[in-house]
């Protein structure tokens, strides 16, 4: 090989975000100076994106083990459970949040295409999708023009491809002002025994390259991804890359057909890091070496060099390690679909991945350099001052006389309440008919056709509460979710997480995503939750600082049988509210503080996750008795607006009313009561010669349970303390439905 | 009888069609890949909703040249059913089965959500076994469902009774409020002059089943089973 | 010939809701003079070298492929080097 | 000036799915000697009588609102009467 001292100067080494040390790393691996194209490739294998390198050691708390594990967090694209019967089902998230702040169309669009493709390299069939998104001031018109970007782009690629969009969350908060979180959930099943790998075994066995050609795009997209967002970065628009649904709907088709024959050893696709990273990812796990000539690979553009190409992050593209007499069979699959597989290489046993270039070596590295080797990094967590100052709020500062009727309706007006069919909507949320419980209920539940059970899905987290005590808000994540899947008449069954924060080199940050993960294992161990894959997204900073911490957890439970879902809407009729949980008045750190006094402060509540699984435990029994109508959790707004959601349901566009008596708590305060958000609480509707039943059942159980009230009557009214509102319904309707619908058309 | 179901590259309700053709009403069902020639052996083909090629350049507009069409459109000339939805009806309009074209929604957005349909015209072979103006509770999800017409074509509809569905609201009034896309006089579903193509934008077989929000959309396989008897 | 340009304009008689929406948003953003708006489609044809197309075999691509005479008309500019 | 035409074109360094999609379909028609497609948007701007535009005011609308510089590029023509 060439000398290459010359274009290796300290400059390109830290444009490539390498530090000195890693270099010396590097030239410690190779005994030599790197060519411009090994620089590359280690710094795309280095980013935090690729070797997670600030978030390794911390997530190692994460309870990964469980009974029906199949594929473990961290082993494969992403973790595989077994459902029972033969079947399994595999689920991970992604995040796609500075993409998408560029771009937030295509952003969006290709973080859906990414996802699907780790999914169904498993062998799983995609069927569902969820979508948790954060954004600044809604009333900003940019915020807004984001918002319609990202939900168009998701729009386009989930629907051209035909896999529902089931669910995910939509909230805004000048916390995520400029950085706009983006992270995309997908759920695939499959047999157990079409469960594929992402090794590179077998030497001689071919290196098969699928699916689109490769161009510029994207190139250093995994190390962007590993950096703050300046005003530079809109310069970096020619990293853009745009998806193209209609051509990994082939792809998908294609290989799940390939897959459930025997001729594909091991498959991964090309995200982050492309070429490379799937290239050294197979062989790493294989144990191997792999050699391809990038001359073999097709391109859509002319002139590409050897570093482009190996660092291009073209969508909708696939490695495969294939045995080495079925290529034949492998290309009458593929010409089936239109597409055209080549091969670019084989595998070996050296342990090293070789890149040529036609004749010439352009890459020479040890496999185990770019992966199990990369550094890794253990952060100093240090409290961050302003907490202590954030959790000090006194009661006096809250203001106390106001319209209470009135905070209700401004509540669920609130684009962080207010029902987000605007969003789903543009969602084909129904394809491939199995969506049972349609989005807006606290999970979204589908069926198996190919079993009796159902799936259902939730996906939560709560900045505000992160942002004031990360330790509780991680803990409450996961409760929370399990929450609204036990409403939902389903077992949680484990957990996937995208754990989207600020810089982790600075110390309040690090000490930030540490509470948080600490807090969402020991919840995850609480109910039994392993942890199986997920992703870290660092540096979502922008001008102003970090955004709030913001864990998402996407919950996946299991449903015996049918008659077991549930949904939050109070049924048709009349019969009693009952309320299962604490009473109580923890208003620090809620939505109410936020939205209608301007206050991110407070202690946030606490969370007894004993409490909490008791809670839960006796809901999904009652459930499953048969005892209990609907479930709804309550969460943002307390129990006065989990109470109006109740009574709304969305898609037959029908309101119910209630009468009901919530007691005031040792704060003495009305609106405490109404909006606190004490957690594990959930609403209940049983008919009325049901409810004494499930009252005492409780009791016997030790879960705290009281009847509350009646649902069924003409008008929203609820009497608390010596105080009384009453709604009328239209206007509950309205303020819920309607509201985030008219400020998005107000600016079209 | 037996149910056909074309399958196009990009094609994504193809499944859901052959589910609950051959597991909810239990007929005989195959698919037909839309590079085959021959397809003589059905009694009714389905042109499935979904994304062929993409929907690039317009919805239906390549699809139409794919082999199998041919033969749709012989099978469609012999007088045999033939059953567009959502992107099987963009390419039956595409290909000349049905008149008229289905632009843009209104609101330039994708939708998807259950709406109120009124059978219009109950004496067809795809709606034989509803009462005339029954609602029918069916969802819709195109982006492209903007039904639109000359008025030469509106006209002929008319004069032959080819409307079979149009939007409404639960009360079945038929305005411009429960227009969920801006189609023509609320055309939501129409037949060709034969009365033996029709093309609809909601999706029937995503209501055929207890655990869907409505089961309306067992009405249309069923008048197409009794008309075959 | 060896490259051309399509334009696919919506006819005139057909409402154009994209054109419609593009012209509120300039009104909007203080453009008030723009008056009508009309969203069509640029298609740029890149042909063989030695092995260029006729007018009306562009013609033919539209008729067949390109065009859907119902809603919209079309015009041919050929791109000289 | 009282009419202009912008051509808004996917970037040449950007995929364009349907550019390529609609090549393959001419191909297949027969049209071999097709070998690059690239489909965009010409945006036909009508503009008052009395108050039309200037160049640079179209300008202004294309960033401001018409492209989107991350993956389009576009020229402007004064269409003349
Ligand atoms: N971006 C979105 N995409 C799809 N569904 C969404 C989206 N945002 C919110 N939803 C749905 O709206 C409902 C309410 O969401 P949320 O308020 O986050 O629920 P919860 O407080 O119970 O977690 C849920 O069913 C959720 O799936
Ligand atoms: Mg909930």
């Amino acid at each position: 090989m060439k000398k290459h001292e010359d274009t290796i100067t300290p400059e390109v080494i830290k444009k490539h975000g390498i530090t000195e040390e890693e270099y010396e790393k590097i030239l410690g691996f190779l005994n030599r100076v790197p060519t411009l194209t090994e620089l590359g490739i280690f710094s795309v294998m280095w980013s935090e994106h690729c070797s997670y390198k600030h978030s390794r050691a911390v997530l190692k708390l994460f309870p990964t083990e469980g009974p029906g594990i199949l594929v473990k967090a961290g082993e494969e694209n992403a973790g595989v459970i077994d459902i029972g019967e033969g079947w399994a089902i595999s689920f991970k998230v992604e995040s796609h949040n500075h993409p998408s702040a560029i771009e937030p169309f295509q952003g969006a669009a290709t973080g859906i295409g990414g996802i699907i493709r780790d999914i169904f390299t498993m062998g799983a069939r995609p069927i569902a999708l969820m979508d948790p998104l954060r954004f600044g001031d809604v009333n900003s018109p940019k915020v807004q023009s984001l918002l319609k970007g990202v939900v168009s782009g998701i729009a386009h690629y989930g629907n051209c491809i035909g896999i529902p969009t089931v669910g995910g969350e939509t909230y805004f908060d000048d916390a995520y002002e400029g950085n706009p979180l983006v992270n995309v959930f997908c759920l695939g099943i499959l047999r157990h025994e079409k469960l594929a790998r992402g090794a590179a075994t077998g030497v001689g066995n071919s290196v098969v390259y699928v699916g689109a050609a490769t161009g510029r795009d994207g190139i250093h997209g995994a190390t962007f991804a590993s950096e703050e967002l300046d005003d530079n970065s809109i310069e970096d628009r020619s990293a853009v890359q745009v998806g193209d649904p209609f051509l990994e709907k082939l792809l998908l088709e294609a290989c799940l057909e390939l897959l459930h024959g025997h001729s594909v050893v091991g498959i991964q696709d090309m995200g982050a890091a492309g070429l490379t990273c799937s290239t050294c990812e197979t062989a790493s796990r294989g144990g191997s070496g792999i050699e391809i000539d990038i001359s073999k690979v097709p391109m859509r553009e002319t002139g590409m060099n050897a570093y482009e190409t190996m660092l291009s992050e073209s969508q909708e593209r696939m490695l495969m390690i294939v045995e080495n007499d079925q290529m034949e069979k492998v290309n009458s699959i593929f010409e089936k679909w239109d597409l055209h597989a080549v091969e670019i290489g084989k595998v070996n046993n050296s342990g090293i991945m070789t890149v040529k270039n036609g004749s010439q070596v352009v890459a020479e590295i040890p496999v185990k350099a770019l992966t199990d080797e990369a550094p890794a990094y253990h952060s100093s967590p240090c409290k961050p001052v302003y907490i202590e100052k954030a959790q000090n709020l006194s009661d006096c500062e809250i203001p106390e006389q106001y319209d209470l009727g009135d905070i209700i309706l401004r509540l669920l007006g609130n684009p962080n309440i207010a029902c987000k069919r605007w969003v789903w909507e543009q969602y084909d949320h129904m394809v491939m008919t199995n969506t049972v419980v349609l989005p807006g209920s606290d999970a979204a539940v589908i069926r198996l056709k190919e079993t009796n059970k159902l799936i259902a899905m939730s996906s939560d987290g709560n900045g505000r509460y992160c942002y004031l005590d990360p330790y509780e808000g991680g803990k409450i994540a996961v409760a929370e979710s399990a929450r609204n899947i036990v409403c939902s008449g389903a077992k949680p069954l484990a957990v996937t997480d995208c754990m989207n924060f600020g810089n982790p080199t600075k110390n309040d940050v690090a000490w930030q995503f540490r509470k948080c993960v600490e807090g969402m294992s020991e919840a995850c161990e609480c109910f039994s939750t392993p942890v199986t894959g997920g992703n870290v997204s660092f540096y979502n900073e922008n001008p102003w600082g970090a955004i709030d911490p913001t864990p998402i957890v996407g919950m996946v439970g299991l449903i015996e049988k049918e008659e077991h879902v549930r949904k939050q809407w109070f049924p048709d009729g009349k019969g009693k509210i009952i309320l299962v949980g604490p009473l109580g008045d923890e208003i620090g750190g809620s939505l109410y503080l936020k939205e209608i006094h301007g206050l991110k402060r407070g202690l946030p509540p606490r969370m007894n996750l004993k409490t909490e699984k008791g809670v839960q435990d006796f809901v999904l029994k009652i459930i499953k008795k048969g005892d209990v109508l609907s479930a709804h959790d309550v969460s943002d707004g307390g129990l006065a607006i989990a109470l109006a959601e109740s009574c709304i349901n969305i898609h037959q566009d029908t309101i119910t009313g209630i009468d009901a008596k919530i007691p005031v708590c040792l704060s003495g305060r009305e609106d405490f009561a109404l909006f606190g958000e004490t957690q594990s609480r959930i609403i209940l509707s049983a008919v009325s010669e049901k409810a004494d039943d499930v009252i005492e059942q409780a009791a016997k159980g030790g879960v705290q349970a009281r009847i509350i009230g009646d649902y069924g009557v003409d008008s929203f009214c609820l009497k608390v303390g010596s105080k009384s509102i009453k709604i009328e319904l239209p206007e509950i309707k309205q303020a819920y439905l309607n509201t985030l619908e008219e400020l998005l058309k107000r600016n079209e | 009888m037996k149910y056909g179901v074309i399958v196009f590259p990009g094609s994504n309700c193809d499944h859901d069609c052959f589910w609950v053709t051959g597991n909810v009403i239990k007929q005989d069902v195959k698919f037909i890949w839309h590079k085959e020639k021959n397809v003589n052996d059905v009694d009714c083909i389905i042109l499935p909703g979904g994304f062929s090629y993409g929907d690039y350049l317009r919805t239906g507009a390549i699809a139409r040249f794919s082999p199998v069409m041919e033969s749709v459109i012989k099978h469609a000339e012999k007088g045999k059913l033939v059953l567009g939805i959502c992107n099987g009806f963009q390419i039956l309009t595409e290909c000349g089965l049905l008149p008229g074209t289905l632009m843009r929604n209104r609101d330039l957005r994708f939708i998807c959500k259950d709406v109120y349909l009124s059978v219009e015209n109950n004496s067809t072979r795809f709606t034989n076994c509803a009462q005339e103006g029954q609602i029918l509770s069916i969802p819709i999800a195109h982006g492209e469902g903007n039904y639109y017409a000359n008025a030469q074509e509106l006209t002929k509809l008319k004069e032959n009774n080819q409307i079979i569905f149009r939007y409404c609201d639960r009360e079945g009034k038929i305005n411009s409020y429960s227009n969920p896309n801006g189609s023509l006089e609320n055309i939501a579903g129409i037949v060709n002059k034969n009365g033996n193509v029709l093309g609809m934008m909601p999706h029937p077989e995503r209501c055929c089943e207890n655990m869907m929000s409505s089961m309306d959309g067992i009405v249309i396989f069923d008048s197409i089973i009794n008309s075959l008897n | 010939m060896q490259k051309a340009r399509v334009f696919v304009m919506p006819k005139k008689s057909v409402l154009d809701p994209q054109g419609a929406t593009v012209k509120h948003a300039l009104n909007a953003l203080s453009y008030g003079n723009v008056n009508n708006v009309r969203v069509g489609k640029p298609i740029e044809i890149s042909l063989d070298e030695k092995n260029g197309s006729t007018l009306e075999e562009l013609q033919e691509m539209c008729d067949q492929l390109l065009v859907n005479p119902n809603i919209e008309e079309y015009t041919i500019e050929v791109i000289k080097k």
